[in-house]
């Protein structure tokens, strides 16, 4: 689709081109994490002890906003990148900056989540299910924790800096990175909760 | 010609190994033993044709073109490749794992189910758990309970029923059959038989910590009667195994041979058969006791 | 006090306060030595700081030879422990603790810091490569990797070493089995050099699809980088795997989590599902690099082209994916049931077809050439027969009914020594022969070095041949002691022999490094065996750009054409060549790594969110760090070639 | 090329708040566990694909065919692992 003239900034120099494919070649160590986390899941989700099953402790409207914030921030960053390969530097900014605020949110929201679970006596210690549950979720979210820092840091560089090589090429490996997060997601929304809850 | 020697290190490695019959292994004395050395002795055999053939053409090359037995002005062709040769190397190897799949399949089979020549018989069920570093037998038709050591008729299925009270272990009579896992919250199945009377050694072949290389039990095969004679005598002369003194024996440590009265399985059940949740609360409650 | 009680050793013996003397006179003698001959600001210009692909490979290949020797004592502490029966050399505390080290060192701080030195070195040179694609990452996964076994390694001084077994199952590794802290060294230690070894397989993927030389297809590449290709790409899919499982293992530890305990719904097999996951790619991701060098090295000898390259490639690419299939045969008798069994016992024999194509066609390679027996091609000779033996085992391992017989024994323990000691650690010693001219400038001893390759060659067999036998006969492994009524006492006789065979051998390499460094001579060509692939095109030892011109490559055996049939390789005239800068981050963040593990280890956890910050922070500064590396000019570059022996045309 | 408006992004936002609601269903309607699954396991990856190329662009450089291998590879080596270990510890027991 692109040939050499038409490259988007952030393709545009060898180094470039390099870290976007190591970064997809990460993609698919991160892939098989998850998988791992899915397996042993799926493998520890009736394992409940003396604790909770998961539809006792699981409600279904935190995590529906949890998914609607997700995708939105995901499609939030779409734009920014966008915007970036048009050149325009401020609606990128503001894209991204909406895409951290609802990443924040997601955070919160899951913070409220887990302190719910643990009033419910569903704590990382009670047994082998909520183990795994929160360890799922929670690896997760430290993701999308790190994606705050990382795209915060990303955008005072965007400030700084302006639309450079280096800058584009940054923002466009966070926002696979955030991608990446929210098909996550979409996967532990539907095999963790709605499966738990059907 | 160096070659030669570590040639002959192996065939005689191989002729050792196929004429000791003597090894535990090679010396079975249930069907389910005897399934396996089959097995092993079959595929020593194959496996024995496939390194002398790699040998013997590894030899002839070496001999042949060696550099010193060549003119100095030969340079050696070059060669993409056959697709003839290319075809023979990779259909025989296939041939040959298609064949010991089916061997490895059914042999699987085999041992997985009744012992063959016993499938008519009741089989007795022992129920075998270690705790560290011991072994515990229940006999809950007999209702006995013996420790580090187990009585076994001949002529009679067994199915042993294996768990533990602590790390995973491996019960393994090689003489009778191969080993199988002894785990905390799961049953497993062994199924094994003694044709000839005899003492067999038992141990557990799983890493479980210090004392394990001693972790072993003895099994003695007799016959239908003097097995009834001992249960009758142990019935009359051991003591009843209570819940304190269990307790005493799954502390770490060794001991000898015990002998009891009733099983423990009265008063701490086994865990089911694959855990899951609904079992697990069988679990809870015998940890709770 | 009770704090610093888990500092203490758990069996405290007068060997192990010898080595903490040794350990402490060592250091003591490194600081003074570097700071009497003024060496500090040496060694972090050059190495410390060094992104060079080159000297990264160097310092790896440092480790692992260090790493041999620690693992190599464990051996012969065990082999000598068990030549006699009721022997009392070591009590079963202190040899559970040998074999479960010499497990992990051997596999991860020897075996894969050989194959990754070997890879750092020699893959940027084969493809004609300036460096590897992220040179400052390359650092990192050193250092990481470095203070994973430094952290590792000071256990046996420091609140006691792992004893569980290399395998560490639970609930055996759990708290409630395991009190001291060795296994949580286990958990950290292996994480963080796990960490290190998954960014390398970024790396050299990235580095090998896109940094080729111009016309160097895929179907061009030397054997070797293929080999190291598909090794990353198993290390890229495998490593995740260990990582999750060794969290989870963490946290059971420390958090009191129920992933693999025996109550609360934990699920114990789960662990050794999740290891094999990865343990058994990994073995792949050993073996692979291993027959890259044996690819490499008959074809040098044989004066012949590699046969069957398209079949050599395919089946790695097969064994990439069956290597995923296969790790239920490390757990055949868990008593999961005759079909799971037979599906795993199916695919873990198809594997063998594949390794067989590999074997026949090095037959293939020498027939017909003009075979010169060096001590790289020894190795390689001796390879084939003793890995056919241990490959044949293997099969017969993999038929599920029999290896109820067979795990757990010492005839498992010899089929994977008589893998991996003729697969991996033979080819590590041919590819160092092989390529040391390259590395070092000189040669390494001939006669001396095949001494030692017939030494390590009988070793191999006398050591692990006899447990073959005294495994069928009964002997678990493991066991630290086993009576006299047993009659293994014969076996592992012989077996400690061949392990002193092999210890002499080693250290027979060991005084060839020094013999060679000191006497041989250093007027050697820079293509000393007459090769064939890319590396040999450029200077020895290498300047620090590789290739003062970027080679063109349209052939499989390249350089082979260049020398024989005058096809231009070098085109063009020196240009510019933009080099990565120095950098001291990697190593403080490892550095960090290191503290945050140990403080993990002891449960010290102030130490260890302070340790944690510092290394985000490392993190921040490389993000915002402004880093376009230097130029080095034609000038610079017409100076240097001059110097090393002219511009090769 | 370059449009002003992210028509392909919308299309792709549309579609998968779409997907979610129809795997949402599986919570508010009453199914069988079976029918229930196959949902989900098809909004998941449709979704997941959905994402891939709409909005992580893997398809449009050079470099695509290493990048699609690569998350293939990925994919079935996860599937494979899931499903072998679930095969091995929870379905092989008879």
């Amino acid at each position: 689709m692109n040939n050499d003239q038409t490259q988007p900034l952030e393709y545009s120099t060898e180094q470039n081109n390099l870290n976007i494919l190591g970064f997809w070649i990460f993609i698919g160590a991160e892939i098989m994490l998850f998988a791992t986390l899915f397996a042993s899941y799926f493998l520890l989700e009736n394992r409940t002890g003396g604790g909770p099953a998961g539809e006792e402790i699981f409600t279904i409207s935190p995590v529906m906003l949890e998914t609607f914030i997700l995708l939105t921030s995901s499609f939030t960053i779409g734009l920014g990148v966008h915007a970036m390969r048009l050149g325009r530097q401020k609606a990128m900014q503001v894209f991204f900056t909406v895409t951290l605020l609802l990443g924040l949110a997601f955070i919160g929201l899951e913070i409220y989540e887990f302190t719910h679970y643990v009033h419910e006596g569903a704590a990382l210690q009670t047994s082998g299910f909520t183990s795994i549950l929160l360890t799922t979720l929670g690896t997760h979210g430290a993701h999308v924790t790190f994606g705050l820092f990382w795209g915060l840091f990303i955008l005072i560089q965007i400030k700084k800096r302006g639309l450079t090589p280096e800058t584009t090429n940054k923002s466009f490996i966070f926002s696979l990175y955030w991608h990446f997060l929210d098909v996550v997601w979409i996967f532990i929304f539907s095999f963790v909760y709605l499966k738990g809850m059907m | 010609m160096k070659m030669k020697w570590a040639f002959l290190t192996i065939v005689f490695t191989a002729f050792s190994i196929l004429s000791g019959c003597d090894l535990l292994v090679l010396d079975p004395k249930g069907p389910q033993a005897e399934t396996q050395a089959d097995v092993i002795k079959l595929s020593i055999g194959i496996m024995s044709v496939i390194v002398v053939v790699v040998f013997a053409i590894l030899i002839y090359i070496l001999v042949k073109y060696r550099a010193s037995k060549q003119p100095d002005d030969y340079e050696p062709p070059h060669i993409e490749g056959n697709p003839i040769v290319e075809t023979i190397i990779v259909a025989v190897p296939i041939l040959i794992v298609t064949f010991l799949s089916i061997v490895s399949v059914q042999s699987n089979y085999a041992v997985e189910s009744a012992p063959t020549g016993y499938e008519e018989k009741e089989p007795l069920v022992i129920y075998a758990s270690s705790s560290n570093w011991k072994w515990h037998f229940s006999y809950p038709e007999q209702d006995i309970e013996t420790v580090n050591y187990l009585y076994i008729p001949t002529d009679r299925p067994l199915e042993f029923r294996l768990y533990s009270y602590g790390p995973i272990t491996s019960f393994w009579i090689p003489q009778l059959g191969g080993q199988k896992y002894a785990m905390a919250d799961m049953i497993t199945t062994l199924h094994l038989a003694a044709d000839v009377p005899g003492e067999y050694m038992g141990r557990n072949a799983n890493f479980s910590g210090k004392g394990f290389a001693k972790n072993t039990f003895n099994v003695k095969a007799v016959s239908q009667d003097d097995f009834d004679e001992w249960v009758d005598e142990v019935k009359e002369t051991a003591d009843p195994i209570t819940e304190e003194r269990f307790d005493e024996l799954l502390e770490p440590g060794h001991l000898g041979q015990l002998t009891f009265n009733g099983t423990h399985l009265d008063f701490m059940p086994p865990p089911m058969k694959h855990g899951s949740s609904m079992e697990e609360g069988d679990h809870e409650e015998m940890n709770m006791e | 006090m009770e704090f610093f009680e888990r500092f203490a050793i758990p069996h405290p013996s007068p060997a192990i306060y010898a080595s903490m003397v040794a350990i402490g006179l060592t250091v003591i003698a490194i600081i003074v030595g570097l700071t009497y001959f003024k060496k500090w600001g040496y060694l972090w210009r050059e190495w410390i700081t060094t992104v060079d692909h080159k000297r990264i490979g160097i310092m790896y290949l440092i480790s692992a030879l260090l790493m041999l020797f620690r693992g190599g004592v464990d051996a012969i502490m065990m082999r000598a422990q068990l030549a006699v029966p009721e022997n009392t050399l070591l009590d079963s505390q202190h040899y559970n603790e040998i074999f479960s080290t010499h497990g992990v060192v051997m596999i991860i701080f020897m075996a894969m810091p050989f194959i990754i030195a070997l890879m750092n070195y020699i893959v940027p040179l084969q493809i004609g490569a300036r460096d590897v694609a992220f040179p400052r990452l390359n650092a990192l996964s050193f250092w990481l990797f470095f203070m994973g076994a430094m952290l590792f390694n000071i256990s046996f001084v420091i609140g006691g070493s792992p004893d569980a077994g290399w395998t560490s199952y639970f609930p055996l590794a759990g708290n409630e089995f395991s009190k001291s802290v060795g296994t949580n060294y286990y958990m950290i230690a292996i994480q963080i050099a796990g960490l290190g070894t998954l960014m390398t397989g970024i790396n050299f993927i990235a580095t090998i699809l896109k940094m080729r030389a111009p016309g160097m297809t895929l179907m061009k590449m030397p054997m070797f980088t293929w080999s190291a290709l598909i090794t990353n790409i198993i290390i890229v899919f495998a490593f995740p795997v260990l990582t999750v499982a060794l969290a989870m293992g963490t946290m059971d530890r420390l958090f009191a989590t129920h992933f693999f305990t025996t109550g609360n719904g934990g699920m114990d097999m789960l662990w050794a599902n999740l290891f094999w996951v990865w343990g058994h790619p990994e073995v792949y991701i050993l073996i692979l690099p291993a027959f890259g060098v044996y690819s490499e090295v008959i074809p040098t000898f044989a004066r012949r082209n590699l046969y069957g390259y398209r079949s050599m490639v395919w089946s790695m690419v097969i064994i990439c994916l069956l290597s995923f299939l296969v790790w239920v045969h490390h757990f055949f008798t868990m008593g999961q049931g005759a079909l799971v069994n037979s599906i795993f016992s199916i695919t873990t024999m198809a594997i063998a077809v594949p390794t067989g194509i590999k074997i026949f066609n090095w037959l293939f390679t020498l027939w017909k050439g003009k075979i010169r027996i060096t001590t790289p091609m020894l190795y390689s000779l001796l390879f084939i027969p003793i890995f056919t033996i241990g490959g044949v085992t293997g099969v017969m391992l993999a038929m599920s009914a029999a290896d109820y017989q067979y795990h757990n024994t010492m005839f498992l323990v010899a089929h994977f020594h008589l893998v991996i000691i003729p697969g991996v650690v033979f080819a590590m010693l041919a590819g160092l022969t092989y390529w040391w001219p390259k590395m070092f400038g000189f040669m390494l001893n001939e006669r001396i070095g095949k001494w030692a390759a017939w030494l390590i060659g009988i070793g191999t067999c006398v050591a692990f041949f006899p447990m073959f036998i005294s495994g069928l006969d009964g002997q678990a492994r493991r066991m630290f002691t086993y009576s006299e009524a047993t009659g293994f006492g014969i076996w592992n006789m012989i077996a400690f022999f061949g392990a002193i065979m092999l210890a002499v051998g080693f250290v027979l390499i060991v005084y060839n490094i020094y013999y060679s460094t000191r006497y041989a001579s250093r007027d050697i060509p820079a293509d000393p065996w007459d090769a064939r692939s890319l590396e040999w095109a450029t200077h020895s030892p290498v300047p620090e750009y590789n290739f003062a011109i970027t080679p063109d490559v349209n052939s499989r055996d390249a350089f082979w054409n260049h020398k024989k049939n005058n096809q231009k390789l070098f085109k063009g005239d020196y240009q510019e060549i933009h080099m990565p800068n120095n950098s001291g981050v990697p190593f403080i963040m490892s550095a960090l790594f290191f503290v945050f593990g140990f403080a993990m280890v002891f449960s010290v956890w102030i130490l260890a969110i302070i340790s944690a910050i510092g290394i985000f922070a490392c993190m921040g500064h490389r993000s915002l760090e402004k880093d376009h590396g230097h130029h080095l000019s034609v000038d610079h570059i017409k100076e240097t070639e001059e110097k090393l022996g002219g511009a090769n045309s | 090329m370059k449009e002003l408006f992210p028509r392909k992004q919308l299309l792709g936002f549309v579609s998968s708040l779409i997907l979610t609601i129809v795997a949402l269903l599986v919570y508010f309607l009453d199914f069988s566990f079976t029918v229930g699954l196959t949902i989900l396991l098809i909004t998941a990856f449709t979704q997941a694909a959905l994402q891939l190329v709409v909005f992580m662009h893997a398809g449009e450089t050079k470099d695509r065919g290493a990048i699609y291998t690569n998350i293939y590879y990925g994919i079935i080596i996860a599937l494979l692992t899931i499903f072998g270990s679930l095969l091995a510890l929870a379905w092989g027991y008879v």
